[in-house]
């Protein structure tokens, strides 16, 4: 099973190169906030640079600190390097967490039917109406200073609906498939035909599921930040940007400040969005292209 | 269990055929009826629950509204004022915050369904939440509103048009340049705008919703006035939205693009442009319309930061104010019409579908 | 490093901009009669009560241009100024106070403004709780209130006290009452009340609340009462909120479509070495220093120990604060009051040098081995256990008190206590804070008139035990007999006289040995004034004013400019 | 090449690139379609039958590509092309008014969210402005012309049966008397007694308005049924044409038998 | 010897525009399928007739609205664990759509594997195997061109034979197949009858053939049943019902196949009321909940 996911993921990443461009900067982007803490440890040569007042504030890139200080005298490169790491956790907890919940809800709702569905998807719908910014604001307001974990779980709260109603349809189309049927005359379960016979179809939406769940949350948490709600006792690029703007770093120069972490930010929106493009792209039957008819 | 069929699939038939009323046999005789009566009764259930979870979602945050306001307006405006409990008994009173949570639950479900009251305000006491929004949300619904028709009208033809000409080097340029810049946040664009336009050009003004020379009303100069203050914030929003869209349209229309009816068209020979908009567009655009109408949503969030930015005086600050300061009867006002506007707009696009979509199930 | 920082230099722009290109402010009134002046976010534009949360535009204008206090603390001078009143007077034994009023004093719709308005006002507080600002000192001391002519008010209280008229002295900001027109006031609800337009005595009078433009457009009124002593050039002053981000506002300053705010220091810095020509910086130093709440209940262990206080005390890089954390460069501050010339009175400088604060992690060290020494595992332990401390501040993450604690706790940690710091929000905080639950507390606190002010909140039958809201008086939960002792004798004393003096000082003395709170820095909050259109601003130089333009004082800043005759543009 | 000829194929060659090589669908494929009969081609499935009709239409999309041939088209009162030469917009005048297409899949070649009307009326306004104002007489009559009535014009594709579909299809071909219908398996998704009305439809077309048919079926019984002549694909190569009375009875290629002995026979007396 | 006996089996749908609501897919069908001898019984009617209901009801895939669907005299639906998994080894599908019956996501080899593994065939891997290359021989499938291949790589009448691979494989006492060669060429499709042919006679196979084709029907032999709307109209051994068809639907049936004879051109012409059918087989209507 592990090997043929394996291959069927070589064979999916082969077939695109939007696919395997995304995976790739992601990659990049892990590794970077994998080895953050080295790299921060580097920066500081000895002393932490994301201490308050470690150095001059406002400082103009030089060599010493490429990206320059910010208005507490903290090293910019340093900030944004460890903050990426947080926000690609976010991302991933989030994500995690509301694709995980929304699969379980989409599956018992879209293969059960009946009543289960009728209250499970009124459930999602009525959840999808709420607007989330204020009630995450809300929430945050007063998790102030909560972990990244929970902010992560705040956040999923409300990220869920979305892949579970997406996940949903596709496994009410699915389940009528001739070889679901094909799977219950072979003698298989319930759970079996939901885990071999409809997940690894849904593969995409899930995957797309997740990437929009996570860039949802790591967006969330930047439009958090930008008002001044957030995880306490941790960077992450929201907060950089947050500053930046806070402070007019644009007027007054200091570029480092908001356009690395805006770049950061949009190369990751963008590697997860070429990813899900290209699951999509790649999956859809009809653009796979049978020989013949 | 493996041998039997999805519930779902098979009805009993025999006990609802006896027990089959005349208006039941009307309905059934009258499908579009029956389903229009069906999502009706789904949408009150919808908004009833909507409605009650957001309500406790707020109730139940730990934090006290009344004693965070007292402590506000000590450190920013009444220095060594002390908060005395009368004056917070009073405001626990007032606000519907006494008594337990479900009483007060339905103290404020009735004042919402019989009088259409929010309750009083706490960032404008006392005037009523319902017009501390209604007065700011003008503004939001003419900023966003018309920025988010625009956008969503330029990212549909555009992606169609991308989508449509598929593998053409300008189609891809659009699809990276819209994947990149789908997510960059709106008060970027607008912050850049900002310098571009109103400081280094001087072409157009940073700041407000209009000319303050001019009374507002129904004359030319004002709406001229509006239009030309309301370009630089609307702009940001139109151009980051409607990369959005191209996204979605652009995926949507793939799929159309392998359907026969395309290449029959094609092979009738009719001109590109019209098979674009009546074969490819006509048949991906509906999901785009129900996903427009969740979108109105957002509209009620506001966009505090390009609001803030130009110093709109729309609902995003509202919000926030009320936010920071734990008005929770006009967050709640907020997230109420939200939810109410949301629904009704989806209940609306669901009953016009059948109209645009002749193969609109409506009978699910 | 030493390649500067971004305000050195010229951003994107030539060397020296020698002209300022004037935008065009966004106001309904000729730009060259109008002083434009950039406040907050403004939520109320058609309620002016005071008494109900949020019934009222605060920083609109009104406490600054037409609500007049009865007297001014100008507390860049140190000067007292008799405005509604002439005068007040206690007898010998402080249980009655006497206030005279202006003859010539009225309303700006013409009504004479008299004691009878003085006496409504007081009767309406003492005896309404419920309002914001009833209750408190004036049911505690207040009596009656006699009217035996218009211009005589005179408070009989049930117990004597010499500070009751700090009540009606626009000191910091505005006064803790002001004087409520009883003609427009009486018969209404004050809990529903709205008094739009507002009915005040002072120079302007409100013209417009425009909400759609978050603006206030105020005009002078010619038939202002005190004319002969204050009469101020500008026909028109409009407050308005500035765009939230400082990119976007201090453009607009740059471009003169302010006169007053808007812009930060670093922007402000950056214009002074581009050779921006009409800048006008003044330094001015808020009420309340910077401060560290400490916790003195003996429930947090090794926090109540003085030992404790002066470790911390030590671990506190004052230099640093000031120069790099603080957003302009500020003095340090030793006493719980602000350095005005008119708390000099309060110091003592002799003390100071015993009780010297300064940045000493080794003896702080020293002082930590002597109560909480490293126990077996190498951590500090006090009475058996690993000492740790918890830290809180109400300022949002990117706030200064926030960056404050965090370099103190840094210190902290590297001196083996280790310590969290979160930041709170509104009534999380307050409710912590309240109780007594942390140990340090990252923010503020100040006297206003005199430190028998606080000493009275410090006495110990305010400290309640921890988890017990102490209702705003003894925060820290300090409890020492001989402070209670001396606050007793001082509430009964005139703090300026003779026989004051010496009982401060003891006190004084009890504060540092056992520092319940430790100030950091004086806390600067520069203003910043355009020359564009007006001129004649307070200076560093020329501080004739508190220059902040949220306080009732900021009227007379007014009353001093000139206008440069610089046209707006079309 | 005679007068009579509409259309001359010579040395075709379609060729579809794949990640294991090229395929050569048609190869050296040389046929001529004579003005007014009913050529049926036959071939059993994936003998290239669907990629010659979309290489004459033109309809050919990536992998696959032409890579010799030429196709001479000679519509009566136009001057021949070479269809495989023709690009933009002279290929597209060129489409339905001269050659129209009749596809395999009528479930889903009609625009799901057009009326039938509309689509007629797409295709006429487009090659016919002058005929608006005949329209409303247009419609009805070549909906009646395949046995369908009126009210057919305002229903919705997805309201029609495959059959009514498929009749909906042809009438829609011939709206403009074009010179060539190329027919690929216009029955082969519908039930028999459906399919026999639809050959019949299309026999009757042949009749009324003369056009000239390509019809594709793998279904011996419908050539025998329904052409004049046919032409046997083998593997992309055309390895017979004929007379339909010919080809039936003395098949000269072997493949032609076996595709003929293969229909299993009914041993029924003819009714 | 088992035996699978419908009695009255009927099978409603919701369904839009009918008057009362509801579309009666399958009216009172009635017949006995055996397994000695083994027979071939052959079901034929127009598109939407309601064959596949049959099938997907004697299946257990649907259950019926009424009527009763026994297998050796006990109701399917009914079943214990054992007596289940008994049913469903001898009574396997062979259906009508060769492209979605294979999951798109795994190699067509695994619909094999999990016959073996599922029904117990072995345990072994290498007689799994040898069983599989054995059968795939058996449909005239080289192994070695079709193991390891992802379905879309392979035409429809490859993948119809690795499903009949897979009933040879299992050797049920019954197959039902639903229109198994509707979709594939006259040459293939008689392949594939021969195949069920020899099944019959070599492994004592009893077929319940569901098609449109009449053939098909005729090729195959046995017995045969009419359906039409709902309703079977007809039975009898293939020979005589072709010869003396007794119901008219029976005889339009007949008339619609075209001679492969040009000579043999029909002359009169007949009319199909074909606008009743409004449901595309491709969009199966939800029911109702
Ligand atoms: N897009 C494609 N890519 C690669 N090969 C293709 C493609 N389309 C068709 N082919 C190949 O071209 C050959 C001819 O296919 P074509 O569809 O023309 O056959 P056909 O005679 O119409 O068959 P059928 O009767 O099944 O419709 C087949 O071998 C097929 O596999
Ligand atoms: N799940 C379902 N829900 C509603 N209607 C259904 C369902 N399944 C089948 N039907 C309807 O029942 C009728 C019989 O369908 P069935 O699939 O049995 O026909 P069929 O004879 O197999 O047709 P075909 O030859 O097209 O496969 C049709 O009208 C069909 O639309
Ligand atoms: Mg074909
Ligand atoms: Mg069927």
């Amino acid at each position: 099973m592990t090997m043929r996911v394996l291959t069927a993921v070589l064979r999916t990443v082969r077939d695109s190169r939007r696919l395997a461009t995304g995976l790739v900067i992601l990659a990049l982007m892990v590794l970077l906030a994998l080895f953050s803490p080295l790299i921060v440890h580097a920066i500081g040569n000895g002393h932490d640079p994301l201490e308050l007042a470690a150095y001059e504030k406002w400082l103009v890139p030089s060599g010493d600190h490429i990206l320059g200080t910010d208005q507490f005298g903290r090293d910019v490169l340093a900030m944004v390097v460890s903050a990426m790491s947080v926000s690609l956790q976010i991302g991933a907890i989030a994500g995690v967490i509301s694709t995980v919940v929304g699969v379980i809800v989409a599956f018992v709702a879209g293969y059960k039917g009946g009543w289960v569905d009728g209250v499970l998807s009124t459930f999602t719908g009525i959840l999808l109406v709420i607007p989330t910014f204020p009630l995450l604001i809300a929430l945050s307001a007063y998790a102030k200073n909560v972990s990244l974990f929970r902010v992560g779980v705040m956040i999923s709260i409300f990220s869920w609906p979305f892949a579970a109603k997406t996940i949903r349809s596709q496994v009410l189309s699915l389940r009528s498939r001739p070889y679901v049927d094909l799977a219950r005359v072979s003698k298989a379960r319930d759970l079996e035909i939901i885990g071999t016979e409809l997940l690894p179809n849904l593969l995409p939406f899930i995957g797309v599921g997740f990437a929009s769940s996570a860039l949802g949350a790591i967006f969330g948490l930047v439009g958090l930040e930008v008002i001044g709600l957030g995880p306490g006792g941790v960077i992450d690029l929201g907060q950089i940007i947050f500053n930046a703007i806070n402070t007019g770093a644009l007027t007054l120069g200091a570029w480092p400040m908001f356009v690395v972490p805006i770049v950061l930010l949009t190369l990751l929106f963008a590697a997860l969005n070429m990813v899900n493009i290209g699951l999509e792209e790649v999956y859809n039957p009809r653009l796979r292209g049978v020989a013949g008819e | 269990m493996t041998a039997t069929a999805p519930p779902a699939e098979a009805v009993e038939i025999t006990a609802k055929s006896a027990a089959r009323s005349g208006l039941r046999a009307w309905l059934s005789r009258h499908p579009l009826a029956a389903y229009a009566l069906r999502r009706f009764g789904l949408y009150l259930v919808e908004l009833w629950g909507a409605l009650t979870v957001a309500f406790f979602f707020f109730r139940l945050i730990p934090g006290d509204p009344v004693r965070t306001l007292i402590q506000t307006l000590q450190q920013n405006y009444i220095y060594n004022q002390q908060a005395s409990t009368e004056v917070i008994a009073r405001y626990q009173h007032e606000f519907g915050l006494d008594g337990n949570i479900f009483t007060q639950y339905l103290k404020y479900m009735n004042k919402l369904i019989l009088h259409g009251d929010l309750g009083p305000s706490l960032i404008n006491y006392p005037t009523p939440a319902q017009n501390v929004i209604l007065h700011s949300l003008p503004w939001t619904i003419g900023l966003l509103g018309i920025s988010a028709v625009l956008a969503w009208v330029l990212g549909i033809i555009i992606g169609a048009v991308a989508g449509w000409r598929r593998g053409k080097a300008g189609s891809a340029i659009i699809t990276n340049l819209s994947i990149a810049l789908s997510h960059v946040p709106f008060f970027f664009v607008a912050l850049i705008l900002v310098y571009i336009f109103a400081y280094t050009l001087g072409m157009l003004p940073a700041r407000s919703a209009y000319d303050s020379n001019i009374s507002p009303g129904l004359s030319l100069d004002f709406i001229g006035s509006v239009l030309k203050y309301g370009l630089l914030p609307g702009l940001s929003i139109v151009v980051i939205g409607a990369f959005g869209w191209i996204l979605s349209t652009r995926m949507l229309m793939v799929p159309v693009l392998g359907e026969d009816y395309l290449t029959y068209a094609e092979a009738k020979g009719l001109k590109p442009w019209r098979i674009l908009t009546r074969y490819a567009l006509r048949n991906c655009y509906l999901p785009q319309v129900t996903a427009f109408g969740i979108s109105l949503g957002f509209i009620f969030n506001g966009n505090v930061l390009v609001e803030q930015l130009f110093n709109y005086p729309g609902l995003g600050t509202t919000l926030v104010t009320a936010i920071q300061q734990l008005d929770f009867n006009t967050i709640l006002g907020v997230t109420d019409m939200a939810i109410f506007s949301v629904l009704t707009a989806v209940l609306l696009l669901d009953l016009l579908l059948p109209l645009l979509d002749p193969r609109v199930k409506y009978w699910k | 490093s030493g390649k500067g920082s971004y305000s050195d230099k010229p951003a994107n722009k030539p060397a020296a901009t020698k002209s300022v290109q004037i935008g065009k402010a966004n106001i309904p009134t000729p730009r060259d009669q109008t002083v434009t002046i950039a406040q907050v976010e403004y939520t109320v534009f058609n309620s002016w009560n005071p008494f109900i949360p949020n019934g009222m535009a605060h920083a609109a204008g009104l406490e600054t241009l037409a609500q007049e206090p009865m007297f001014l603390l100008n507390l860049a001078t140190g000067e007292l100024v008799n405005w509604l009143c002439t005068g007040y007077k206690y007898n010998d034994s402080f249980t009655e106070l006497t206030f005279n009023f202006d003859p010539k004093a009225k309303w700006s719709d013409g009504q004479p403004l008299t004691s009878a308005d003085f006496k409504f006002t007081v009767e309406l507080l003492r005896d309404r709780k419920d309002l914001l600002g009833g209750g408190g000192d004036l049911s505690e001391f207040v009596k009656t209130v006699e009217t035996p002519d218009p211009q005589t008010a005179v408070i009989k209280m049930t117990k004597a006290t010499p500070r009751l008229h700090y009540g009606f002295i626009a000191a910091i900001a505005g006064p803790q009452y002001s004087v409520m027109p009883e003609h427009v006031w009486k018969g209404q609800d004050p809990t529903k009340y709205r008094a739009n337009p507002p009915i005040a005595s002072g120079p302007y009078v409100l013209k417009q609340a425009i909400q759609s433009q978050k603006m206030f457009v105020w005009e002078r009124n010619p038939d202002y009462w005190n004319k002969d002593k204050l009469d101020p050039a500008p026909k028109y002053v409009i407050f308005q909120s500035t765009a939230k981000q400082l990119d976007s506002a201090s453009l607009a300053f740059e471009r003169a479509e302010f006169d007053v705010g808007s812009i930060d220091e670093q922007h402000a810095k950056q214009l002074r070495n581009t050779g921006y020509p009409s800048l006008v910086t003044t330094q001015f130093h808020d009420p309340n220093p910077r401060v560290f709440w400490l916790n003195n209940d003996p429930a947090r262990g090794v926090m109540a120990e003085a030992k404790m206080h002066w470790a911390i005390n030590y671990l506190i890089d004052r230099e640093k604060i000031g120069n790099n954390i603080w957003p302009v460069k500020v003095p340090p501050a030793q006493y719980l009051w602000a350095d005005y010339p008119s708390n000099d009175k309060w110091k003592n400088d002799e003390l100071a040098a015993k009780y010297k604060f300064e940045f000493a992690p080794d003896k702080a060290v020293k002082l930590l081995d002597e109560i909480a020494p490293k126990g077996a595992g190498g951590k500090r332990m006090y009475q058996g256990k690993a000492i740790s401390l918890e830290m809180i501040t109400p300022s949002p993450v990117d706030g200064q008190e926030y960056a404050i604690g965090n370099l103190l706790k840094t210190e902290l940690n590297k001196a083996g206590v280790p310590t969290t710091l979160r930041s709170l929000s509104g009534s999380v905080h307050d409710e912590k804070f309240q109780r007594g639950e942390y140990d340090i507390d990252s923010q503020w606190a100040g006297a206003a008139f005199d430190p028998e002010q606080m000493y009275t909140d410090w006495e110990s039958s305010k400290a309640k035990k921890v988890g017990v809201n102490a209702v705003d008086k003894n925060k820290s939960r300090f409890r020492d007999p001989k402070m209670d002792e001396l606050s007793a004798k001082l509430a009964q004393l005139d703090p300026t006289s003779a026989e004051a003096k010496p009982l401060l000082d003891q006190a004084l003395e009890i504060y540092f040995q056992k520092l319940p709170l430790i100030p950091t820095i004086q806390t600067g909050y520069p203003s910043y004034f355009n020359t564009t259109f007006w001129t004649g601003w307070p200076t560093d130089d020329d501080l004739y004013q508190v220059p902040l333009n949220w306080w009732p004082h900021f009227v007379f800043v007014l009353g001093k400019l000139k206008a440069t005759g610089q046209k707006g543009p079309a | 090449m005679s007068d009579d000829t509409v259309l001359e194929v010579a040395g075709l060659e379609v060729t579809y690139s794949t990640n294991r090589g090229d395929v050569k669908a048609v190869q050296d494929l040389d046929l001529s379609v004579r003005r007014g009969e009913i050529l049926g081609i036959a071939g059993e499935s994936g003998s290239g039958k669907s990629t010659l009709a979309v290489a004459l239409l033109r309809l050919l999309k990536p992998p696959g590509r032409v890579t010799a041939g030429s196709v001479e088209f000679r519509p009566a009162n136009r001057s021949p092309v070479d269809l495989l030469k023709v690009h933009g917009e002279q290929l597209r005048v060129l489409r339905w008014s001269a050659l129209s297409y009749l596809p395999q899949g009528s479930m889903n070649s009609l625009n799901p969210v057009m009326r039938i009307q509309d689509q007629f009326r797409d295709v006429i306004l487009e090659h016919a402005p002058e005929r608006k104002e005949a329209l409303s007489e247009m419609i009805p009559r070549l909906l009646g012309q395949v046995g369908l009535e009126p009210r057919v014009g305002r229903m919705y594709p997805h309201e029609l049966s495959g059959g009514m579909k498929q009749r909906v299809l042809m009438a829609i071909c011939v709206a403009l008397e074009p010179d060539l219908v190329i027919a690929d398996e216009p029955t082969t998704a519908l039930d028999v007694t459906i399919q026999r009305v639809i050959l019949q439809s299309l026999a009757d077309l042949r009749r009324d308005f003369g056009v000239t048919l390509m019809v594709i079926s793998h279904d011996m019984g419908v050539h025998a049924q329904l052409v004049d002549r046919v032409a046997v694909m083998y593997e992309g190569r055309l390895v017979e044409v004929g007379d339909v009375h010919q080809v039936f009875k003395d098949p000269r290629h072997d493949y032609t038998r076996q595709l003929i002995d293969s229909i299993p026979k009914l041993g029924r007396r003819p009714s | 010897m088992s035996v699978i006996e419908l009695e009255g089996v009927e099978q409603r749908f919701h369904a839009r525009g009918t008057p009362d609501g509801y579309l009666t897919a399958l009216k009172d069908a009635t017949f006995t399928l055996h397994s000695d001898p083994p027979q071939i019984v052959s079901l034929v009617g127009q598109s939407g007739s309601g064959k596949s209901t049959i099938a997907r009801n004697i299946l257990g895939l649907q259950k019926p609205t009424a009527g009763l669907i026994k297998y050796d005299g006990k109701d399917i639906f009914k079943l214990s664990r054992a007596e289940n998994d008994n049913y469903r080894r001898n009574v396997q599908p062979v259906f009508q759509d060769p492209y979605s019956i294979f999951n798109p996501f795994y190699r067509v080899d695994r619909v094999l594997w999990k016959a073996v593994k599922k029904f117990n065939l072995t345990r072994d891997r290498a007689k799994g195997l040898a069983m599989i290359e054995e059968s795939l021989n058996a449909v005239s499938l080289d192994p070695a061109n079709v193991l390891g291949r992802y379905p879309h790589q392979l035409s429809g009448g490859q993948r119809q034979r690795i499903m009949l691979a897979r009933i040879h494989m299992l050797r049920p006492e019954f197959v039902i197949a639903d229109e198994p060669v509707s979709m594939l060429d006259a040459q293939i499709r008689k392949t594939f009858l021969d195949i069920l042919l020899d099944f019959r006679r070599d492994h004592g196979m009893t077929t319940l053939f569901i098609t449109h084709d009449l053939s098909t029907v005729y090729y195959l032999g046995g017995d045969v049943m009419v359906i039409n709307k709902g309703s079977i109209v007809e039975r009898g051994a293939v020979t005589s019902v072709m010869h003396e068809p007794s119901h008219p639907y029976t005889r339009l049936l007949l008339d619609s196949i075209p001679p492969p004879d040009p000579d043999q051109r029909w002359t009169n012409r007949i009319e199909v009321d074909d606008s009743g059918d409004q449901t595309p087989a491709t969009a199966p209507q939800e029911p109702v909940v």
